[in-house]
């Protein structure tokens, strides 16, 4: 199991600033961990591409098709003429449509969700508990001694509280 | 959520929690009552399971006699419908006629004889073994000992060959006292024809080919006579059976149903129809529409009854009597019928002779469209001769104060209920040692019987009709049983029969049963040789009478030669006397068969109950009804309780204000307010019946039920009325179409073009 | 066929407005207000045929009124002008029926004989037809109703019985639509009569206000008495096309 | 806004404290609302279960009736939750954080009881099931063409999305209190926290994902409203066919959720003991909204009457005449006082800013709402087309216990739902307080 160097910080600011440093010593993913969203992360880490909009987008171009879809096609497999209406009503099948639309489009947003963030996780990943309440963690991989003292150091030279070395998936 | 047994409580248990429960209380929820499926081991020949058979009978719902077809499927009725080939209904039937089924499964019906085993005990089952012994003996010991006439049979009016088996029986006992007791019999019609044209028959009233049709308080639509047969005529005058649409005027102090479908309706005071038709007589005689050889006979004769001087008495105009007269005269087909309240006053008869004397003038008598005499009577003399008045049912609780009855045998009749509590029906029949009541259900008058020994409802006995006023020719149809009996009774006929033969009149009495009887007496019918084409022997011609359920001969009655001697001479009709005085009673009572109950036989029959009633919507209940100026005067609403007092007791109903009743008239439906007679019946509303005084109509000594004066007392109280309907007015919603006669409606709006396919004569004064 | 074209012409068919039209039948009702008398034998013998409950007087007290068929009654002017009119109302039978499109589970709809036809089994109770019905014909089951033995014997075997949770309303009697259908096809006979079929109240009706038949016949009573100059259909402003065609009553003045 | 002198591990305890430490007040309450939900709720139901609907006061013309009125009033409530939320989350307001969390709950919570309602509204509910779509051996499908249809679809929809959305938003938060719980607590965290960790991916997802969630929520909320009033809209009712029932309902909707949130905020505020995460800003701001959505009711309702009026037409004239001045004429003008008149208080700041009379004018708006929807129900059917099938309505014991039993039930899912989701948002409460700043190298020595 690889080792993880991981900084506590008591302010955001200091973590971005160890996870830029440990980034420009060619550490390739720090990550870091917080209690609140950090803003500026995708300064400092680099703009991170989001799938999700994609799930969304599809998702919602697909609820809209079985939408349309559900109410057309029930209607012609079990034909039974209402109100004088075709049997194809297009107006009351349009709201199915947009229900269905969205009831999808909030399904693959959660998809992209639980895709793109790795969740559940299964596995035992790098955490400390003080991330939850007031700390900043940044934590990194090192396959070996060497980079782990260099993290340590980097880490160390941001102003870090604590560093720890830490078992675990990133 | 009765019955959680064991198992049901051990899976409660078992799986637990409040899904289980949840599970189990919705099972609960969802489960049907029990049912079972008791198939026949032996089915019986007559009918295969799913497919119906139609048997054709009589419809004994009232007196008019309609042909009915029953439709019957695994042994039980299930509809009844009109029979198409009988002249009277015509395939048609009224909601009375329908609801006959609920007679013959009425829960409250009586499943066996029953006997009082001590004074005021329970009625106790025996069996009919016991019951027929007992009366046997009783009557056997009176027949012997002379006694007979102490015998008294008191029937509802029934015709044909039942009533003769009837009279030979009375008469083999040796007792005068055959009574035939209806409320609704139409007495003063009988007199009022018999008078005039000396025939002891109800004419027949072709309303379907009449054009013009004047009705003086007649609700020949709902009530009177023969409503399915007079509705059917109404329908077709109304489509214009001769080109024209045929027009209604109802001249009554309430509106009926009748009177609602009338062209015009005229509020004429109580009691002044009759003068309202003399005064039409008058306009017709004086005006020259009148040419006959005794048309001065006829001006002398109405000289008092011009048409202005009347206006005063019957609150009609002296225009609108003469609109009347116009139009009656100027009509093809004009018609004047009578009855309902302006046949129960003090002048009843003298009302009747004068609007039937209308259809004289016009000269429509024994023509299409007019008045038709009927021929004689098939079998009997004809039922009219045979009802009793009110001075006879008086007559008989007199002899049974006196101990002059001993035994008093009831058939289907209920006087204590349709007979004022001033004639102290109840108390005269307490005296009777041996009281039979041999009705199918409690009603009030049989709840005084010490031995009850029920009949079969009509659907399951054998019998026959006559139907009066019939249509104008003889015919006759026989009444066959359409489900076999339901319950422990036996026919009305069978009883008779039974009886007879204990007492050891059998040589008199020699059928088996009363289709024997019946079979017998249509061998002369038989005989008289109208028997209709392909018919070979008696059986053949009886099954074929059966099966059709109708017999008819196409020979018309008499065509009346013109009126009896004296008659236009002694035509007059005096004003109608009121019991009470106008300050302590300032109303006049107006009470009327129910539409929906008849005169309260109706009243235990749920469909009945449940069915609103045509002018109110009322449902399940009486009601005062009052005309709006009325109500405001005594400041009353709908639902408040008065209290109607008359000189002879009160009774109490919830107002209903009511927009076409003339506003010194009272009204109030009869049927309701039974103490007896099953679980719908009794215990609801009150009956009118009780408080009327009991004025007598002059010339036949029936009881003049529309000649009692009231007051209205407040009670105070109030209740919301049960009805079905809401808000009965239109408020502009044109829910309710009208196209004029003239060829416009309100807006002025040309609609000649819709009046093409009903023609519409106006004729104009 | 190409695919395409089955699917245009699939298409096309299921956009059609009216979908039931042009099928063998069309049951249609005329009553003649010129004609009825208000006596109320219709909504008995409706009753009767159709297993109609007894609701009971504190049902009814509560308004809770169960006739497939109910006249109604307007009244107009005053005494001694006041006239009484009366109109049967029956579920209408529309062709664009309100009822049909809010029910969520198809429990009522339009049959091939354009029937407004009502599945008990399918009913799940929300009572959204009745408040969608202009004419206030459609009728709920808030219990199981009970026949007192032995009135139970007289139920038609050939209409159900309904249980408590289901709408109800006028068939148009389908149980002998369905009859004289059969009939006719057992005498081989591709269209059942006119005249063949009767609803009970149009059956009972003794002032022969109703007519019933097949519109679609052009030769049938109903047909003729349908293109009267004085028919209408009650609510028109509401556009339910309904299957029911009153013929205006008459006034003669004068 | 938070006071701005509180520390984040501070939050994290008070909401730590709101879930594990449980007062005896708090038992009581649950105990008397769970009474509350049997005697009234599901004791009466079952009753209705057992005898059928009729032991409901609906008849023949008034076919709707309390239990609708009930139905529609939940989801309004559910209105201004999730809907709320979402446009704030977007709009970026500060003042959102401390509250929507609950406003959330409420959504979810008073959606679950509508949907409770439709159960008991029905004649069989039993059979409800045949309004999904589902293939069957019967091959029936549901109509897609009834308004109850797309009522079942935008209320499931609706109830999917509020749920996704308030758990999703919640995640973060169960990670913090995992960290801090033991026991089966912990083991329930452990599950609902799905393992976040609060990494910048996570944020980031997280982040992405909840607002398009807020995008799809805000046009699906104002749509289950519309289609909610479409149910009256669509008949041909007089005075139910209204052309401006849709905004009329999602601007009644939003407003009886406001006044909901306004009465939730206060009682959490004062029971949960989040004084200093709830303040007088919250409640000026909801105050602002409300007399906003009060004005805009009275716009609307208005307008409804001024057309029904001007129509001169008897079947408007004669419903609306029925239910300004007809048997329940009462009832309208108690409704004008509490929508219309009273909620004019909010003009003055000070009122906005006063927890009691805040706490009054959102129940006093909440009963004004609660009419309107009765009276939309039992003022309109009876006064239909045909004046002779005019009735009345008087909803009867069985459907008022059914009435106040939803509350009961409302409160006893509030009250297990703040012992189990954190009622405060931890992480975006920490959002608005001022960023922690490094400290001095000197003091970092310490461990």
């Amino acid at each position: 199991m690889a080792t993880n160097a991981l900084g506590l910080f008591n302010a955001p600011s200091s973590a971005l600033e160890a996870a830029g440093a440990l980034k420009g010593a060619g550490f390739d993913s720090p990550t870091v961990i917080s209690p609140i969203p950090i803003h500026g992360i995708d300064e400092v880490l680099g703009k991170k591409k989001s799938i999700i909009k994609r799930f969304t987008f599809f998702g919602a171009l697909f609820g809209g098709i079985a939408g349309f879809a559900l109410a057309a096609g029930t209607a012609v497999m079990y034909i039974h003429a209402t109100g004088g209406r075709p049997i194809i009503a297009i107006p009351p099948f349009l709201i199915i449509t947009y229900e269905l639309t969205i009831l999808c489009g909030i399904l693959a947003t959660v998809l992209g969700f639980i895709l793109g963030s790795r969740l559940p996780a299964f596995k035992n990943r790098v955490y400390v508990p003080e991330v939850a309440v007031d700390k900043f963690a940044v934590t990194v991989l090192c396959e070996d001694p060497e980079r782990l003292k260099r993290a340590h150091d980097i880490l160390q030279s941001s102003g870090a509280e604590e560093i720890r070395e830490v078992e675990g998936e990133q | 959520m009765s019955g959680i047994d064991r198992r049901d409580f051990l899976k409660l248990a078992g799986a637990g929690g409040a899904g289980a429960g949840a599970g189990f209380m919705m099972r609960e929820s969802t489960k049907h009552p029990v049912e079972h499926l008791v198939p026949y081991t032996s089915s019986p020949e007559e009918f295969s399971p799913g497919i119906a058979t139609w048997y054709n009978t009589v419809c004994s719902m009232c007196s008019s006699g309609c042909g009915i077809s029953v439709r019957t499927r695994e042994g039980r009725a299930k509809k009844i419908e009109g029979n198409p080939s009988h002249p009277v209904s015509q395939g048609r039937l009224c909601a009375h006629g329908q609801a006959g089924l609920q007679v013959l499964y009425n829960p409250d019906r009586l499943t066996g004889p029953m006997a009082r085993t001590a004074d005021n005990e329970d009625l106790l089952p025996i069996t009919w073994d016991e019951g027929i012994s007992q009366l046997a003996t009783r009557l056997g010991s009176l027949q012997a000992s002379g006694q007979g006439d102490s015998v008294c049979f008191l029937s509802e009016g029934v015709d044909g060959h039942l009533a003769a088996l009837y009279e030979r029986f009375m008469a083999q006992l040796g007792s005068s006292r055959l009574v035939h007791y209806d409320f609704t019999h139409p007495r003063t019609l009988y007199s009022a024809i018999e008078k005039l044209f000396g025939d002891s028959q109800l004419p027949y009233y072709d309303i379907g080919n009449a054009d013009y049709v004047v009705s003086f308080g007649a609700d020949y639509l709902s009530t009177w006579i023969s409503p399915v047969n007079h509705s059917f005529g109404f329908g077709s005058s109304r489509k214009g059976v001769n080109g024209v649409r045929g027009r209604f005027v109802q001249i009554e102090p309430r509106m009926s149903v009748s009177g609602a479908s009338a062209d015009d309706w005229f509020a004429a005071n109580p009691g002044t129809e009759g003068m309202v038709a003399l005064a039409i007589a008058n306009h017709i005689v004086n005006e020259g529409g009148y040419q006959g050889d005794d048309r001065d006979a006829w001006v002398s004769a109405l000289a008092p009854y011009s048409p202005a001087s009347m206006s005063q008495a019957t609150g009609l105009s002296s225009s609108v009597i003469i609109g009347i007269a116009e139009s009656f005269l100027g009509s093809q087909h004009s018609l004047a019928i009578g009855g309902g309240s302006a046949g129960n006053n003090t002048n009843g008869v003298d009302t009747l002779v004068a609007v039937n004397a209308l259809n004289y003038l016009v000269g429509n008598l024994g023509n299409e469209g007019g008045l038709i005499l009927n021929p004689e009577p098939v079998v009997g003399s004809g039922s009219g001769t045979l009802r009793a008045t009110y001075t006879d049912m008086i007559e008989l609780a007199e002899a049974a104060r006196d101990g002059r009855i001993q035994v008093l045998i009831l058939s289907g009749t209920n006087p204590v209920f349709n007979l004022p509590d001033a004639a102290e029906f109840r108390e005269a029949i307490a005296q009777i040692p041996l009281v039979v009541s041999l009705s199918s259900f409690i009603d009030e008058t049989s709840s005084l019987a010490s031995l009850v020994l029920p009949s079969h409802t009509y659907l399951e006995s054998w019998g026959d009709s006559f139907p009066e006023p019939g249509v104008g020719f003889s015919i006759g149809s026989v009444s066959q049983p359409v489900v076999s009996p339901l319950f422990n009774t036996r026919a009305t006929g069978d009883i008779i029969i039974n009886l007879a033969q204990e007492i050891g009149l059998s040589a008199a009495f020699p059928w088996s049963d009363m289709e024997e009887y019946l079979k017998e007496g249509w061998q002369q019918i038989y005989a008289r040789g109208n028997t209709g084409d392909g018919t070979e022997g008696f059986e053949s011609f009886w099954n074929d009478v059966v099966r059709a359920g109708v017999w008819g001969e196409t020979t018309r009655g008499p065509s009346p030669e013109g009126l009896l001697e004296g008659v236009i001479e002694s035509i007059d009709v005096a004003p109608p006397e009121f019991s009470g005085s106008s300050a302590n009673y300032p109303f006049v009572f107006h009470p009327y068969i129910s539409d929906t109950l008849e005169d309260g036989g109706a009243a235990n029959l749920p469909w009945m109950q449940e069915l609103p009633d045509p002018l109110t919507s009322i449902v399940y209940g009486s009601w005062v009804e009052l005309n709006p100026l009325t109500a405001n005067e005594l400041n009353l609403e709908e639902g408040d309780i008065v209290e109607v007092e008359s000189p002879h007791g009160r009774v109490t109903a919830p107002v209903f204000i009511y927009p076409a009743i003339m506003p010194n008239v009272i009204g109030m439906p009869i049927g309701q307010g039974h103490t007896d007679y099953g679980r719908y019946a009794s215990g609801r509303g009150s009956n009118p019946i009780q408080i009327l005084s009991p004025q007598l109509e002059t010339e036949t000594g029936d009881l003049a039920w529309a000649a009692t004066r009231v007051a209205i007392n407040p009670t105070g109280r109030r209740v919301e009325i049960v009805k079905t309907g809401g808000v009965s007015r239109e408020l502009g919603r044109e829910i309710i179409q009208k196209v004029g006669a003239d060829g416009a409606d309100a807006d002025g709006a040309d609609h000649a073009a819709e009046l093409s396919s009903i023609p519409v004569k106006v004729v104009r004064s | 066929m190409s695919f395409i074209d089955t699917l245009r012409s699939r298409w096309q068919e299921y956009r059609r407005p009216g979908y039931y039209e042009n099928f063998d039948y069309a049951w249609t009702m005329t009553i003649d207000l010129d004609s009825c008398t208000g006596c109320g034998a219709c909504v008995t013998a409706c009753q009767a045929e159709n297993n109609i409950p007894l609701v009971g007087e504190e049902e009814l007290a509560r308004g809770r009124e169960m006739h497939w068929i109910r006249i109604e009654r307007y009244w107009e002017g005053e005494f001694p002008n006041a006239k009484l009119n009366f109109i049967p109302m029956l579920c209408q039978h529309c062709d664009a029926a309100p009822c049909e499109t809010v029910c969520p589970v198809s429990a009522t709809y339009h049959n091939q004989d354009g029937l407004n036809a009502q599945v008990y089994n399918r009913c799940v109770g929300t009572r959204s037809c009745a408040v969608y019905c202009p004419y206030e014909v459609r009728y709920f089951n808030y219990y199981n109703h009970e026949w007192p033995s032995p009135l139970d014997q007289q139920l038609n075997p050939d209409v159900t019985v309904r249980e408590k949770g289901v709408m109800e309303k006028c068939t148009f009697c389908i149980q002998r639509i369905r009859q004289a259908k059969d009939a006719a096809k057992d005498d081989g006979r591709r269209r059942v009569l006119d005249g063949e079929v009767q609803p009970a109240c149009v059956q009972t009706c003794a002032s022969q206000a109703m007519v019933f038949g097949n519109r679609n016949d052009s030769q049938s009573e109903v047909f003729k008495s349908m293109n009267d100059p004085r028919a209408y259909h009650v609510l028109e402003e509401v556009n339910t096309a309904p299957s029911v065609v009153y013929l205006k009553k008459v006034e003669v003045n004068g | 806004m938070a006071n701005q002198d509180i520390s984040f591990a501070q939050i994290n305890d008070d909401v730590v404290r709101s879930l594990v430490v449980t007062g005896r007040k708090y038992y009581i309450t649950l105990a008397i609302s769970i009474l509350v939900t049997f005697t009234c709720f599901v004791g009466p139901w079952f009753y209705q279960l057992r005898y059928g609907i009729g032991a409901a006061g609906m008849n023949h013309p008034t076919v709707w009736g309390t239990y609708l009125a009930s139905f529609i009033f939940w989801i309004g409530l559910s209105h201004s939750g999730t809907l709320l939320s979402a446009v704030l989350h977007l709009t970026n307001s500060e003042w959102r954080k401390a509250m929507y969390r609950s406003a959330e709950a409420m959504t979810l919570f008073s959606v679950m009881v509508a949907a409770m309602m439709v159960m008991v509204h029905v004649g069989r509910p039993w059979f409800v099931h045949w309004a999904v779509p589902y293939p069957n051996q019967m091959e029936m499908w549901p109509n897609f063409r009834s308004p109850l249809m797309f009522d079942v679809m935008a209320i499931t929809t609706y109830m999917t999305g509020s749920i996704i959305f308030i758990y999703m938003g919640t995640i973060p938060d169960f990670a913090a209190v995992r960290d801090r719980t033991t026991g089966w607590r912990h083991h329930m965290y452990v599950l609902l926290s799905l393992g976040w960790r609060g990494t910048d991916t996570e944020w980031n997802r997280l982040h992405w994902a909840y607002t398009f969630l807020a995008v799809l929520i805000v046009p699906l909320a104002v749509s289950v409203h519309s289609i909610v009033s479409w149910d009256f809209a669509l008949s041909v009712v007089p005075a139910l066919h209204q052309t401006i029932f849709a905004p009329y309902f999602v601007v009644g909707a939003i407003y009886s959720g406001t006044a909901g949130i306004v009465t939730v905020m206060f009682v959490l505020r004062k029971y949960m003991k989040f004084e200093h995460l709830i303040t007088k800003l919250h409640f000026d701001n909801l105050g602002k909204l409300l007399l906003v959505m009060s004005l805009l009711w009275t716009y609307i309702n208005m307008v409804e009457l001024f057309t029904g009026w001007y129509s001169e037409s008897s079947e408007e004239y004669e419903a609306l005449n029925f239910r300004l001045f007809g048997f329940y004429g009462p009832l309208y003008w108690e409704m004008i006082l509490f929508c219309a008149l009273a909620p004019l208080l909010l003009i003055s700041k000070r009122f906005r800013t006063s927890f009691v009379p805040m706490l009054i004018l959102s129940i006093v708006i909440n009963i004004g709402m609660y009419t309107e929807r009765f009276l939309i129900v039992a003022t309109s059917l009876p006064r239909q087309y045909l004046p002779d099938a005019w009735g009345m309505y008087v909803p009867s014991l069985v459907e008022i216990a059914i009435m106040v039993g939803s509350f009961g039930m409302f409160t006893t899912l509030f009250l297990v739902f703040v012992k189990i989701f954190p009622s405060i948002s931890l992480y975006e409460v920490k959002e608005t307080l001022p960023e922690p700043q490094p400290k001095p190298q000197a003091d970092s020595g310490a461990p």
